[in-house]
């Protein structure tokens, strides 16, 4: 049988992935499956619980959700020989999952807005009110781990997003729409993940990408093999490649930060020193999950 | 004894049991699947944190506010359509009518889109008329009503065609001695024709009703900025956050879903029965009214209302496939043709999807044509525990969001199907089942009006003239219903070829459908791609419309929705 | 209440044949004009244009000064303040007979005490007081008739247009009505217009009658008058029973002929070709008539009614009260006959 | 084809009153029955029940051995080789007047030459050869009721059901018509149940005369003895027009009385109190008889028709060739009368 990736990717950069793949092992064919964050794992939950789940790899947003998967004893432990380009921070110890890009959540404004904002606290600024807007983390699972990471920094915390809402922010929906209404102007700031904005930048949209002083979050779309895959061999192989310099650097060319050491940085970032990504604990932030769920929901008002 | 029939009976004996038999398979299996998860899940305890949570009471409360007030407005406008085109002699039905059903064929996040970007400070239009809000001002349609208005606009289309086909078997002779006994246009419409056509107003709410309870889409876009919570957006927020207790929030909140449904049902039986609506004798030709100068009022209407419902989203559409990136103005410098040509000669997955979604469409609503005729004749005059069981078990799929459908057929059919030892999981049968699954309510609705409507008397001479079952069925039945026979099909094919959420869990390599792949290139940043597609599809369905045009004079007169 | 007038009105349904052709026709203030004719020449499709469905295609309509209609524009029917039992009833399928039958009142404002009083009598009036409640499907035939009829009569119209209205009626019940329509027509003096098949029905109540053909009007004239002088042979034909004789016939003044003018003309006199209408009443059996020859008889009940076969094979008709049989031979006399 | 029996047949729409109640009937092989009575008396639920549409509530129909229905089992109309003209004619809309009468005969599976020519020969009996094509909606009243009839008429059916079919037809189509089914009954054999309001027409056809009244049976008897020995008021006051009186008068076994009985009943005899019959052709105005009054008087055409009151002021009825005017006083000789 193929092998079978999961991924949330985007559609070209999933057959581009997949392509390099192919490319690099011909006897390999590979069958994916993309879709959203939760999409995924609901059609994935729901293939276990029916006994016989069908993925073989999984190549899926953030850590928190493979974390899960691990602990629910869902995920295979394979010790790849390219952990070792990679910081310690970004893959799990005993092998279960492996980060494979750095997908940061900074702001985005119109060129448009009244001023250009420089850290996450501009945002509670008053000339920002009723202006700003954020994917929900009901939503979207990198607004999720953003709003943990920011909830654990000294001096935003969860404070920062009562003041946001003070000012008149809102979440709503995922990144694209965060987007779409940054770019038309409809609101002039927004929380985002970086390559959107920076790819319609240079589309010629009217928006500009800031990485704020405080720090970014980042999820880093970690790649685990399942451990009900009867196609483990293959899929140790696809795991090997994307860490690969080869496969990293197509990341690279898709316009994303690669989690791999000493690579290149994509068009239109800044130099990676200049890019203060703020860490997270994958269990740490899983056992909360619930927890910052309701928090979030009730400072947004919901329910 | 061989070949007698238990009195009362006008169907042959096996005709419920077989019903019953395509009901519990579609219906009842997935969800009884997914009840069973669900149990599962909750006997590892929390079922009451649940019921404790104040957001499923909160949910409940908007789902059925926002559902009610949709319902109400897709009604006003559906059924003051379907007045307008089909009774009267208002100019340009057939254009009208064409027009009307196109909505359906625009994502409703477009259509939302749209509207946020028309009434928002970044208007074009209120631009140039010097009344855009500053920027920053809270946009109106994040609110209870913005979501019902949207319903209602997306929705409307669907009370249309439930409708007309139940206007076109009005009697005409019983409007002409309305009439007669001197009462106004105005009060034959209020006491003749409005209760004449309360099973089809009822059907087209019922679907209307169903459809909002059931949608992701809108509440999604304009009810999370405003923190407003329905219980499909609630569900969807639950499947996000996946822990070993999702599968029964899931459960529970979709037997929420279920019970709004099963209690609309009701409403809608309470509001039938007693009733008789049989048309006696012949039913001629529809009634025409003459507007008067009505029509300088009438004509207006119709054409502000399509340009709101059609117009405007769709040339939002139109804008954003033809511009490169968002928030880009559309000027002559700014357009370009290459989202287009991207569309249609680079990416191999249009072509795929195109093929997926119309044949998966066009079968789910010709299979489930013969399906709805046979339950609908079976369903009809059944007044009993069972039958009213079935009617519900029909209608729940349709009512419960499609990631729920989803995953209960991902629940029956992962693993291999025992005794055959095959996998429908990932082939494009998965998706064509679900999609029968969730569409034989909407395919029933229109239907089962109709059968209220027929006179026996016109079944009893066939059958006397010797027609079995069948053989009056294809004679007599069919061609008396088909007008609503076409709008359930169109009604059908249109609802599944921009199907989203269903196909979303359920397709793999190969098997994506339209929604699908807008869905993801609007994911993963390519609105103007996504927008090019969408366009696409609305000319795909606009020359397959005319295509069905072409083909009108081999039809039965009224099948095709927007002819007269 | 006026003189209701018809111009020579037509009705092409674009089928051909025009339905209706020039069509010319007064009916008198406070008229009872019965409109007879065989199935299909246009009787229904008259009524339809009086009451303003249908836009005649030429001529017009006048109710005294004021138009009704006419090619160009027409009166929508709500304001002509007219009835009508319709031949397929029409009832409302959703309504209670009772609100059926109070419609008509309903929309003239009629409320409370008066608008029940005037419903049960109407009901009454039909013998459906028991029926008040019921739905229109679950009546008979005759019963569905009936409620049709009490709604026509709740009110007080101008013009009255009766299509057929006792088809479905029992004789006791159809006197009963035809009495309730003469009261009603006294009472009212509404102008009304009554198309039937029944003869005798017309005969009884109309103060007019007249004979349509293929869309055209062929004669009108009081009941007697047009059973004693028919015009022609199609109203010869279709008014009362009998049988039409073509002989060789002198044109003189006095066109009605007696046995003494008809016994030669039977034996074969020289003259003009002509058609002599001989009705069944007519004709004696017994005596010194000609030979006759039996080739069909009916039993009515009342009495037989026999077809015969005169000499040259030309076939009168006769009632005897006694049996007679296929094949018997006897004499007959003419007693009278109309020239036509 | 075999004989058509109802044994005790019941029918009860939960409205309280049952529509049938305990009917027995047998209609002989081939034979051709008359059913009269009042509207809503049960005619029609009697057909459908007979038909298939309707199960009775009780008793069982059979035709000859095999078993058509009982309370609980029903052999399904498709199955029973029958055919009927509806009341509401139930023509299909959606087909041509050609189609619906075909439709029976492409059931069948008859095709082709066979197909066509059949249709042509039914459309040519009623008279429609030139409507083929039309649409029912397009046809006039009387058009539609001949397409029914067509239809009916085109197979060869065991039984033939006919529910009032010539209601809405003018005199000479309903003679032509009533030519059509004694044909069609001698040619084809069938056992035809003919409903009417009509008695001439009843009288004329059938071989039988069954008369009911409120979902009963009252009497079968061939047409000359039921007009002539009617049992009970209502067959009495229903077949043949007539008045009943009530005298007194001793209870001899000879019910058929003549004037030379009558005149002392009439004077006031003593006896038990009985109902004589009095039929309006039996009541001969002038010559010494007993003297009465003119309330009424109808012209007919044909004759005139006069209510007369007697001296204790109950009413008969008689028939006269010359005018009578209300009022006028006059002698009458009662021929003959049957005691109730
Ligand atoms: N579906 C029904 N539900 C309830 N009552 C009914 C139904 N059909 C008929 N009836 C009642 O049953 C009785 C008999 O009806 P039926 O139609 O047999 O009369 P009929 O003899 O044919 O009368 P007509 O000469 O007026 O057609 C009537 O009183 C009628 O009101
Ligand atoms: N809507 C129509 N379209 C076309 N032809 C029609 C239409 N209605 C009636 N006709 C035709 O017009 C002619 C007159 O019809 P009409 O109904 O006036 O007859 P009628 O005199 O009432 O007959 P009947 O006694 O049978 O009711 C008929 O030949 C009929 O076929
Ligand atoms: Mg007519
Ligand atoms: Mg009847």
């Amino acid at each position: 049988a193929n092998l079978v990736l999961y991924t949330s990717q985007p559609n070209e950069d999933a057959q581009a992935t997949v392509d390099g793949f192919m490319a690099a092992n011909p006897d390999v064919k590979v069958d994916w499956v993309r879709d959203g964050t939760p999409k995924i794992m609901a059609k994935l939950q729901a293939e276990i619980e029916a006994g016989n789940p069908v993925a073989d790899v999984l190549l899926i947003a953030d850590t928190v959700t493979l974390e899960r998967l691990k602990e629910a004893g869902k995920l295979l432990a394979y010790k790849s020989p390219e952990a070792a380009s990679y910081d310690a921070s970004l893959y799990d110890a005993d092998g279960y999952y492996y980060s494979t890009k750095l997908i940061t959540t900074g702001i985005v404004y119109n060129t448009s807005a009244a001023f250009k904002p420089a850290s996450w606290k501009d945002l509670t600024k008053a000339e920002a009110k009723g202006l700003v807007t954020m994917p929900s983390p009901l939503t979207s699972g990198a607004a999720l781990i953003h709003a943990q990471t920011l909830a654990g920094v000294d001096g935003l915390g969860w404070d920062f997003y009562k003041d946001l809402a003070a000012n008149g922010a809102i979440a709503a929906g995922g990144n694209g729409a965060v987007l779409k209404s940054v770019a038309s102007g409809e609101k002039a700031f927004g929380m985002v993940v970086d390559y959107m904005p920076i790819r319609e930048k240079a589309k010629g949209a009217p928006v500009e990408f800031v990485f704020p002083t405080e720090g970014v979050s980042a999820v880093t779309e970690p790649v685990g093999i399942l451990a009900s895959s009867k196609n483990a061999d293959a899929a140790k192989k696809f795991v090997d490649y994307v860490l690969s310099e080869k496969g990293q650097e197509g990341f690279l060319k898709l316009g994303y930060i690669p989690a791999r050491n000493d690579m290149k940085l994509p068009e239109g970032f800044p130099a990676r020193d200049t890019i203060k990504v703020l860490p997270i604990n994958a269990a740490e932030a899983l056992k909360n999950t619930d927890q910052d769920l309701k928090t979030f929901s009730g400072i947004y008002g919901s329910n | 004894m061989n070949g007698y029939v238990r009195p009362g009976n006008s169907q042959p004996g096996w005709l419920f049991p077989a019903v019953f038999a395509v009901v519990l398979l579609l219906s009842v299996l997935p969800l009884a699947r997914l009840a069973i998860a669900g149990i599962a899940a909750l006997a590892r305890g929390g079922a009451m944190s649940v019921l404790a949570d104040p957001a499923l009471w909160s949910a409940t409360y908007y789902t059925l506010i926002t559902a009610v007030l949709g319902t109400i407005i897709s009604l006003l406008i559906g059924c003051s359509f379907a007045f307008l085109l089909t009774l009267t002699n208002i100019s340009g039905k057939a254009v009208a009518g064409f027009c009307f059903v196109l909505p359906m064929m625009i994502p409703p996040q477009v259509t939302a889109l749209a509207w946020v970007q028309m009434s928002g400070p970044s208007s074009p239009l209120l631009k140039a008329l010097h009344i855009a809000p500053p920027l920053g001002t809270p946009q109106p349609l994040y609110s209870v009503g913005g979501i019902a208005l949207l319903y209602g606009v997306q929705h409307a289309p669907l009370v249309y065609l439930a409708l007309r086909a139940g206007l076109m078997s009005l009697p005409r002779d019983g409007v002409e001695a309305a009439r007669l006994s001197g009462a106004s246009s105005l009060r034959v419409f209020l006491d003749i024709i409005l209760p004449l056509s309360l099973p089809g107003i009822i059907a087209g709410a019922a679907i209307s009703f169903v459809s909002c309870t059931g949608n992701f889409g809108i509440p999604a876009i304009l009810g999370i900025p405003a923190s407003i919570y329905t219980l499909p957006t609630l569900i969807f927020t639950k499947f996000s956050a996946f822990t070993s207790r999702t599968f029964g929030d899931v459960a529970l909140l979709s037997a929420m879903i279920a019970l709004i449904s099963v209690a609309g049902l009701a409403a809608q039986d309470r509001a039938l029965r007693g009733r008789d609506y049989r048309v006696l004798g012949l039913s001629g030709a529809a009634a025409a009214f003459d507007l008067g100068n009505w029509r300088f009022l009438a004509l207006p209407f119709v054409w502000v209302v399509l340009f709101f419902m059609l117009a405007a989203p769709f040339f939002a559409l139109l804008a954003g496939a033809l511009v490169p990136a968002y928030g880009v103005p559309l000027t002559f410098k700014t357009m370009s043709f290459s989202a287009f040509y991207e569309i249609l000669f680079r990416q191999t997955v249009t072509r795929t999807a195109f093929v997926n979604s119309i044949s998966l469409s066009a079968g789910a609503a010709l299979c489930l044509l013969p399906v709805t005729i046979l339950a609908a004749t079976a369903l009809t005059r059944r007044r009993d525990l069972l039958g009213r069981f079935v009617s519900s078990a029909i209608e729940i799929p349709y009512s419960l969001p499609g990631i729920v459908i989803a995953v209960s057929f991902i629940l029956v059919f992962a693993a291999p199907l025992p005794f055959l030892h095959v996998t429908v999981y990932g082939t494009i049968w998965i998706i064509f089942i679900a999609y029968l699954s969730s569409f034989f309510a909407v395919s029933l609705k229109p239907v089962v009006s109709a059968f209220h409507q027929l006179d026996p008397a016109l079944e009893e001479a066939a059958r006397l003239s010797g027609a079995g079952f069948f053989r009056r069925l294809f004679d007599i039945i069919v061609p008396l219903v088909a007008p609503a026979a076409g709008a359930s099909v169109i009604l059908v094919f249109l609802i599944a070829c921009n199907e989203l959420t269903i196909s979303a869990l359920l397709w793999s390599a190969g098997t994506q459908t339209l929604g699908v792949a807008i869905y993801n290139l609007d994911d993963s940043g390519s609105s103007d791609l996504a927008s090019a597609l969408s366009v696409l599809v609305v000319a795909m369905v606009v020359s397959m419309m005319l295509l069905l045009e072409l083909l009108a004079k081999r039809l039965p007169a009224g099948v095709i929705p927007w002819r007269s | 209440m006026a003189k209701l007038i018809l111009n020579r009105l037509a009705k092409d349904f674009g089928t051909g044949r025009p339905a209706v052709n020039g069509f010319s026709l007064d009916v008198r203030e406070g008229g009872f004009l019965a409109l007879l004719g065989p199935s299909g020449c246009g009787k229904t499709t008259v009524l339809r244009m009086v009451a303003g469905f249908e836009t005649p295609t030429d001529g017009s309509i006048h109710l005294g000064e004021r138009l009704l209609a006419d090619a160009a524009q027409s009166l929508p029917p709500e304001r002509r303040n007219m009835a009508m039992v319709f031949q397929s009833y029409a009832l409302w399928p959703h309504m209670s007979v009772a609100d059926n039958v109070g419609y008509p009142l309903k929309v003239r404002g009629i409320k409370g005490d008066a608008y029940r009083r005037k419903v049960e009598e109407a009901l009454a009036a039909v013998r459906l007081e028991a029926y008040a409640d019921r739905r229109p499907a679950n009546l008979s035939g005759g019963q569905r008739q009936r409620v049709a009829l009490a709604r026509c009569l709740v009110t007080s119209p101008d013009v009255v247009l009766l299509d057929e209205p006792l088809a479905n009626l029992d004789r006791h019940l159809k006197q009963e009505m035809e009495e309730t329509f003469r009261e009603f027509h006294q009472r009212s003096g509404a102008t009304m217009i009554y198309v039937t098949h029944d003869q005798s029905e017309a005969m009884a109540l109309a103060t007019d009658v007249a004979v349509m053909s293929e869309g055209k009007l062929l004669q009108v004239a009081s009941p007697a008058e047009i059973y004693a002088r028919p015009e022609g042979r199609i109203v010869g034909g279709l008014i009362g029973r009998g049988a039409i004789l073509s002989v060789n016939c002198s044109m003189e003044a006095n066109r009605q002929l007696t046995w003494d003018r008809i016994a030669p003309l039977l034996a074969g006199a020289d003259g003009p070709p002509a058609e002599i209408l001989v009705r069944q009443e007519d004709v004696m059996i017994g005596g010194e008539g000609v030979p006759a020859r039996v080739v069909s008889s009916l039993y009515e009940g009342e009495r037989y009614a026999a077809k015969l076969a005169l000499a040259d094979s030309q076939i009168v008709r006769a009632f005897s009260r006694t049996p007679v049989s296929v094949g018997e031979s006897m004499n007959v006399v003419i007693r009278s006959a109309w020239r036509l």
